[in-house]
């Protein structure tokens, strides 16, 4: 038997509904993000950089790509003889299948699991953000305040403040006041859904809320505790750390990459970002091809034109296609004439020749106007779109497309065609 | 599989210069995100070979780290696995290995503790794709004692008086075999891969050793070749050893060309190497790239024309690399100019300066700063 | 993309039922066997030992300690980048939970699993099983025979071939007939339930086959491809192989590994049996312990007596206490004094002091007369066994029981207390 | 944990005779199921240590061997891993490590390459356990140099004069520091274990470089005892060095204590060790075994009494093993006598034979046949 000091509890549920075709197929952590990555790499790295090296992950919506990237866990060093990464999928506590109900009644459901490493503090973490951060550090501020939970937080703009969970502290950290999604709000210190609770404390707590319905750490557990400890602390965190929930969100994410000097650098040797890749070829640029300001993944051939663009592994951009403000997944295939602007290209897609893609002006969609808000062409995972069509903005495909499909060869902006998957 | 492999990785190059100074021929990086021995290793894994040694010696340092784990070839490591044979003293001896037959013959209870019938011996330096269960039934087939694969070299591929050549019968038995000769026009040469009976093997390299006798081609190959029933096997493909800078250059810009990456990457049976994790390539305004091959982790903000970048490689801006191979780590400044050049230098390339070569030539462009 | 040349799906999922008390907490592939092992590392040993890296494990029930025994595969060296051991819950497929609903059924929801490694050939195993198979060298039969279908049979006794599925075949070994547990059987020529399909041919009849309820390989699929192929061939094994499907076979099984030289040799170095180890230590004997005849696991303390007895690890045996004929699996406790007799204590049993196990003569159990039909008795995982009292032949223990479950502080033979767990 | 590790384990023991010429001391087998070097490993990794190099140079084979994998002591690779540092063929050096200062020196790239501040070094043939965090601390409390462990020798456990003795002042500054005094009283002895400011060791083995110094203790502690701030800390717990064949004996019948298993194995901070993967034990007809150890893979038909018997021994009918450690793969047949012997010989013990030494001594009964 090995005790841990500190295992992590990956909450990677998350279905991730704003983002429209392009979760479609995959959950949320799964998407890619950065031309090579998966959101859920950085909580996985930031795991094994701090040192953290055993990680339960809470999966429950369509987890098969996201079993399949972590596998066993070697590309974040967590394949290990005790600990290591292991996925929960809600079956395994108890042979038929209890759905997760909430991110607390998750973990509790994986007591057993937990309990294995007989750890001294547990770390709740999510799996839909884009940060860096030490976990050490953090445990180390949770020890030293005495903490019975520390709950990461930082400064957001006052005016993105309702959108969070707020907490009110005093001079020492200390917890004096929630508040969920106010709508004036009275601090802009926001939760980032990072906790470092006292295993003991913890289960207790988990315990007593059993028959809590749809439990959840925010909204039942911190409160619960605040209320009978008063020894909830915040641990304030300064740096990056992005939500990418939105279609423009993650866009933008993506674009801010291509920066000079981006606030979030992930060429800095210090904190490396790990990621499961299939393919460690060298990217081929051909004699005719021309590349501006954009990041571009491995074994990826360019025969075309890429500008301000986040281009992903094993994609082929052919001669003469234009790809411009623009995010094209893995092993996607540009063809040879087409144009795209201010488009997501998922993973796997086969754009025909001579299309335009991203085109015209911006129109509400007429599906969702929830999911489908900005000027953003989406194409989902494995679709084909045929040769020769122009498809608008604010739009969605998804699945394979045909000539027909299109009226006079036109996905008019804010349309969709949905031949496959969930919206 | 019925063999085990030996992967002759000790060797540095004189013929390398300051390029084999820092690191073993073995450990040289080849099309932007391999090494050299990742080849034979993903030879030996697609062939499924179990149980593979490498013997190390010549600064091995980054050999050793490259071959940490097993599983960037997928060996396993309870039948069989990777091993790594460095030198090591004994109160029997504490010499180093002092040649080919001599590097295996300290380590015969590798040889000695398998049970496979056959050992395969091939050296780290050579850039190829092999089945080498094809050579295997070959070399049953002929009922040979040692089969020797060889290729045919093109006139404008290497240099032959720089390899063993060889002549065979009809039976594609080997009657003449020539190490390094002074003129030839035979361009059959020793292709430095090798299959003898475990037994045999063990049988030569004592009876080389009881003789003081250290180099596997002259002790044993050249030795035996009238007594014993060696063969050649054609190796068909890509073949090229990197041991000179011409033929490292060559064989790196040959990466450029489609057919020769779809050849070594495109199909079931990869190159595999240890990963990075370094990020994706960056290209940052004002860069512009054409006929090039680019590793991850580089950030380029110049131009990029028939060359390799290997992993992050810096281009800075205003600077032109052309026809050029810029190993692993190379901080090029800006406005600095690259003309058939070897970088391989992770001291900063000073601004504003001019490293070329006539056309033709290749220039090294080494520091002399640690070796890794 | 890795491909593999064959790989190898090993049917996990059997209840066990008819181990009563021993397979109340566990699944049958997880039982411990020969003091150290548990049934499935024969197969998954088989596996690595004829070069098969990728191993598809099909489970359904109660896989908790399955789970947790083979891990990310590492003690099998079958912890790998490309292929490995992967654990197919049902749930993988779809999402929803899809029972599996029988072995063939089984392997076709997991047909994306096997295309992803495009495998040449398929073979497909149980976990029930006691034996030392190179499966190449089955390959090498089938590749040789150009079969669509290889089945390993072997040759039992006359008397036994009712409880089989029996072949008929000719000198070539081409299958002519079948018959499934035939009253007067033509032949003994039984299925091993182990196959080796070409993967086309497989994957044919699988989706041939996929509305058929409860889709068996023996029952469906090897009738379908002899029918329509006619080219199902048998590979004749010579060997041990051991079924330790009921009590007293599972019993006699272990007991076998005592002779001098057994049957089945554990202590050949050329085809080690792997397992998931968790101590390491070596056992120890005190001056007072006394041995004969007997296999004891790694990390066991002997203050007392074993004699003819298959001893787990961890296991302690306290001073005076006299374990006779009987199987004690890992991490349990035998108190000073007692006396067990052909009885089996399931893992982390503490039994009393002074308590008699086996004794008395054989009675009728009164509880499941098909399950308990020996003169063992048996205690579940994690019972305890108050001090003091008798048990008797053909019984059966299970949970924390207390002298009060113990009516004169005798369980006589024939009878169970059952607090905890199935039966 | 903010210092890498790193482990002497290159040296040979001429005290211990036979039983080192066939592997280095840091592998000598402990307790049943261990190796010497298995227990800083493990204290290592325990301390959450994540970066340990291995310092491997005599009779490294069977070391190299058994730390193939870092996975055995939950060591990871990216973050830092286990690194095994043979010697290696360099274009400015040729030697073999020198020295213990010369080992850490060739391989200074690994110390300059890691980020960690301080750097913890620690020979591999010693039997304890220690949380290095505590030793840290106590470094960094008192604004040390360098700390060295310490240990008080009861005086029927070893010989001081084999150590280097310590004398402090109060404040637990080292004052007096005598490498293997011919004679002394002092029982507190140097436990092989030192922390330095990483920066610190840089400086200090590049002075005794350019010295021509090699020796870690004599070179650097002893000559730097005045100038630089060197610290004692107390190992409390139990400690054995190994490197005699009276120690080892002791060291491991020690084991025959249950006080001692349970301190080492008996809680969570255990002692790992590569998986050997042999089967449980038997006991045949006739065999009887009394406060004994006893590893997997035994087969024991006589009579095991106050013994330890590493894995795969067997004991044949009618013989008796008394008062003796008999190592692995040891056959011993039919009608032999062991009485207080270490037996290291894969060769069969011959029937009928009978091996004793007087009570109070140990005789070592070792076979010529190979390395391992």
């Amino acid at each position: 038997m090995v005790k841990k000091e500190m295992i992590a509890m990956l909450l990677a549920g998350g279905q991730g509904s704003r983002l429209g075709v392009l979760t479609a197929d995959i959950c949320k952590p799964a998407i890619t993000f950065g031309g090579k990555y998966r959101i859920i790499d950085f909580p996985l790295s930031n795991c094994i950089n701090s040192g953290v090296d055993t990680v339960g992950v809470l999966t429950q919506y369509r987890h098969l790509r996201l079993n399949s990237h972590i596998g066993i866990g070697i590309p974040w060093d967590l394949d290990r003889n005790h600990g290591g990464v292991t996925l929960l999928p809600p079956y395994e506590k108890t042979g038929s299948s209890d759905w997760y109900t909430g991110t607390a009644n998750a973990v509790f459901q994986n007591l057993e699991y937990i309990e294995k490493y007989n750890p001294e503090y547990v770390l709740i973490l999510g799996g839909d953000h884009i940060y860096k951060m030490d976990y050490g550090v953090m445990l180390q501020v949770h020890k030293n305040s005495h903490a019975a939970a520390t709950i990461a937080c930082m400064h957001v703009p006052w005016e993105e403040a309702s959108r969070f969970g707020v907490v009110i502290a005093d001079s020492e950290g200390r917890i004096k006041e929630f508040e969920e999604k106010p709508a004036n709000p009275s601090s802009n210190l926001a939760s980032m859904g990072i906790y470092i609770f006292d295993w003991k404390v913890l289960k207790e707590a988990l315990l007593a809320l059993k028959d809590q319905p749809g439990c959840d750490f925010g909204k039942h557990v911190i409160p619960y505790l605040h209320e009978k400890t008063g020894s909830c602390f915040v641990y304030d965190f300064n740096g990056y750390w992005k939500d990418v929930g939105t279609i423009e969100s993650y866009w933008k994410a993506n674009m801010e990459l291509l920066d000079i000097v981006p606030d979030f650098n992930l060429y800095e040797e210090f904190w490396k970002i790990y990621t499961n890749s299939e393919s460690i070829r060298p990217q081929y640029f051909g004699s005719e091809a021309s590349v501006d300001k954009s990041i571009i993944g491995e074994g990826t051939e360019i025969y075309g034109t890429v500008e301000n663009s986040v281009i992903g592994t094993g994609v082929v951009i052919e001669a003469g296609a234009l790809v411009r403000n623009s995010i094209v997944m893995q092993d996607s295939v540009i063809g040879s004439g087409s144009v795209l602007d201010r488009a997501i290209i998922a993973e796997s897609v086969r754009v025909g020749r001579n299309c335009l893609i991203g085109t015209g002006d911006y129109a509400e969609n007429i599906y969702n106007k929830k999911v489908y808000a900005s000027d953003i062409a989406t194409v989902g995972d494995n679709s084909i779109i045929p040769d020769g069509v122009k498809v608008g903005r604010n739009t969605a495909i998804s699945g394979q497309t045909q000539l027909s499909d299109y009226p006079d060869g036109i996905l008019p902006s804010g349309h969709v065609i949905i031949k496959a998957g969930d919206m | 599989m019925r063999a085990v492999g030996i992967v002759l990785a000790g060797g540095g190059s004189n013929r390398m210069g300051l390029l084999a100074k820092k690191r073993a021929v073995a450990a040289m990086p080849i099309a932007g995100s391999y090494r050299c021995i990742d080849f034979v290793l993903s030879n030996m894994s697609n062939s499924h070979i179990q149980k593979v040694a490498v013997c190390t010696q010549f600064n091995a340092r980054s050999l050793n780290q490259h071959l940490n784990s097993s599983k960037w070839w997928d060996f396993g490591r309870k039948q069989g696995g990777l091993y790594v044979l460095p030198p090591t003293v004994t109160t029997e001896n504490n010499s180093w290995y002092r040649g080919t037959a001599d590097a295996i013959y300290q380590n015969i209870e590798f040889v000695n503790g398998s049970h496979e019938p056959y050992v395969i011996i091939a050296s780290g330096d050579c850039v190829y794709k092999a089945d080498f269960n094809k050579m295997l039934q070959a070399h049953i087939d002929k009922k040979a004692d040692i089969t020797v694969a060889y290729t045919k070299l093109r006139s404008d591929q290497d240099d032959p008086t720089r390899f063993g050549v060889l002549t065979m019968d009809e039976d594609g038995r080997i009657r003449g075999f020539e190490e390094k000769p002074v003129v030839t026009s035979n361009m059959t040469i020793n292709a430095g891969i090798y299959i003898f009976r475990r037994r045999l093997l063990v049988e030569l390299l004592e009876r080389a050793a009881g003789e003081n006798r250290y180099d596997l081609v002259q002790d044993i190959l050249v030795r035996y070749r009238e007594t014993k029933r060696i063969y050649g096997y054609e190796l068909e493909g890509y073949w090229n050893n990197i041991a000179t800078i011409d033929s490292y250059y060559k064989t790196n810009m040959d990466f450029l060309n489609k057919r020769v990456r779809d050849y070594f990457f495109g199909d079931y049976s990869e190159i595999y190497s240890k990963v990075e994790d370094q990020p994706p390539a960056k290209y940052n305004p004002g860069a512009s790239v054409k006929n090039a091959l680019v590793a991850s982790g580089c950030i380029i903000n110049g131009a990029v024309e028939n060359s390799i970048l290997f992993r992050k490689v810096y281009v800075g801006n205003g600077s032109v690399v052309r026809n050029s191979i810029i190993l692993n780590d190379v901080y090029i400044s800006d406005n600095t100019v690259v003309k058939n050049c070897i970088v391989e230098n992770r001291n900063t390339l000073r601004p504003n300066s001019v490293y070329t070569a006539d056309a033709g030539a290749v220039r090294v462009v080494a520091g002399e700063d640690r070796r890794y």
